[in-house]
């Protein structure tokens, strides 16, 4: 599943997306599979908030969105590379 | 982390039993201390209606199981229990808790103070309060992730 | 001491309901958490038959009960429970616990924490292990006063 | 109960004596009534030692020895003027 390195033409991997809590609240679901050539965590968000504004409403402060690459808690500047799980959601508050 | 460690993690809809629970943990004759936290629901402001526990499937499981690890990798623990539920609940149910068992006191403290720390911050868990005026998820507080560079 | 803080101490020969224990202390809306601490005979040497606890009947009680109205003036705590056994006990028994019930997490492990170093070093009980080799009087640790000082 | 400051004649006045554990079992008893002029918990530890070897030997130590007056701990130099009961143990071992 990992992207080869020097690879010029990408073909887009599609990744599933999860969104929780008020993420999900505001994009209106909480799975999509997304075809995307983003190389990392930053630029799938980027391309999701040109989508629709209710993505682009979601995404505005990504000071309070963290991000889970197949269930390992991860960085917005990560890379998706071989990655098939990505999920969205606001600091936690279990406990 | 301790081979002998017994670990038990629990994520589920339904209520446990704190006293059932402690007895799991007080087995075998190393065991001269076991500490218990449960966590239940407060109606802080008294328009609580009821609050709604979000989680990550799977996700979950994998960190409550990584934070159990990293506890019986620090201390001495016999054994770690971590429950916690999620779907809806009422105003004084429990939500959760977590258990240690070890020789010794201070361990089982420490490791069960460590375990709500992290599960605080880096278990996949959000709580929406719904009260009479609308609902709101609860906001994470900067102290929760401050508490984690104590360990 | 806060007003509304519920006191419990119980000085008795039987055994003890965890579960039942906390949950007594698990009333109103105003407890989100829950803190125990359950100690049991240990079997360090592997020949302990049975352990003695000897206590001062009267002083007990005084000094528990000052131990708990202390922890009640310290931290905002909505109940403290603290049962000690006295007489013999077996390998595995239950000796004693505490539980402290308040609205925030760090002050019920504080508060249980704190009730375990005074209970150790001001509460009138003294253990004595009979092995197949004779009976001894557990000494008391310096780490035991030592513990004190932190609070 | 107070014997009145600067009583030069004092009459003797009877507590009662608690031993516990260790000493409880050196002395041989566990409560004693003791008619005693000491004026300090010292003072007493000195009459009950030179009364018998047993007394001589669980007070051989006496920085393993807690005392409480009334049943609130004290210490050595303490006045027993008024005091009713007064209890020698180890040090304490309960939890």
């Amino acid at each position: 599943m990992t992207t080869a390195p020097g690879t010029t033409a990408k073909a887009g991997t599609t990744v599933t997306v999860l969104y929780f809590a008020w993420l999900r609240e505001r994009i209106g679901l909480g799975r999509e599979d997304v075809t995307t050539e983003a190389a990392t965590v930053a630029d799938l968000v980027e391309e999701l908030k040109a989508r629709e504004d209710r993505y682009a409403s979601a995404f505005g402060d990504m000071t309070t969105v963290k991000v889970a690459l197949d269930q390992d808690l991860s960085s917005l500047d990560a890379s998706l590379s071989g990655v098939r799980e990505v999920a969205f959601f606001p600091p936690m508050t279990g406990g | 982390m301790a081979a002998q460690t017994d670990l038990h993690i629990v994520v589920t809809r339904d209520d446990f039993d704190l006293g059932a629970e402690a007895a799991r943990l007080e087995s075998g004759p190393e065991t001269g201390a076991v500490v218990t936290f449960t966590g239940r629901v407060r109606d802080v402001s008294g328009g609580l209606k009821h609050m709604e526990i979000e989680h990550y499937p799977g996700m979950t499981e994998r960190a409550l199981t990584d934070i159990a690890h990293q506890a019986a990798t620090r201390w001495p623990l016999t054994a770690v229990t971590i429950i916690h539920r999620h779907g809806p609940l009422a105003p004084g149910d429990r939500i959760m808790m977590v258990a240690t068992a070890s020789r010794h006191r201070d361990a089982a403290f420490q490791a069960a103070e460590f375990l709500m720390d992290y599960l605080k911050s880096r278990a996949p868990f959000w709580k929406k309060e719904i009260t009479e005026d609308g609902a709101d998820w609860v906001a994470a507080r900067n102290t929760d992730e401050d508490a984690l560079t104590r360990w």
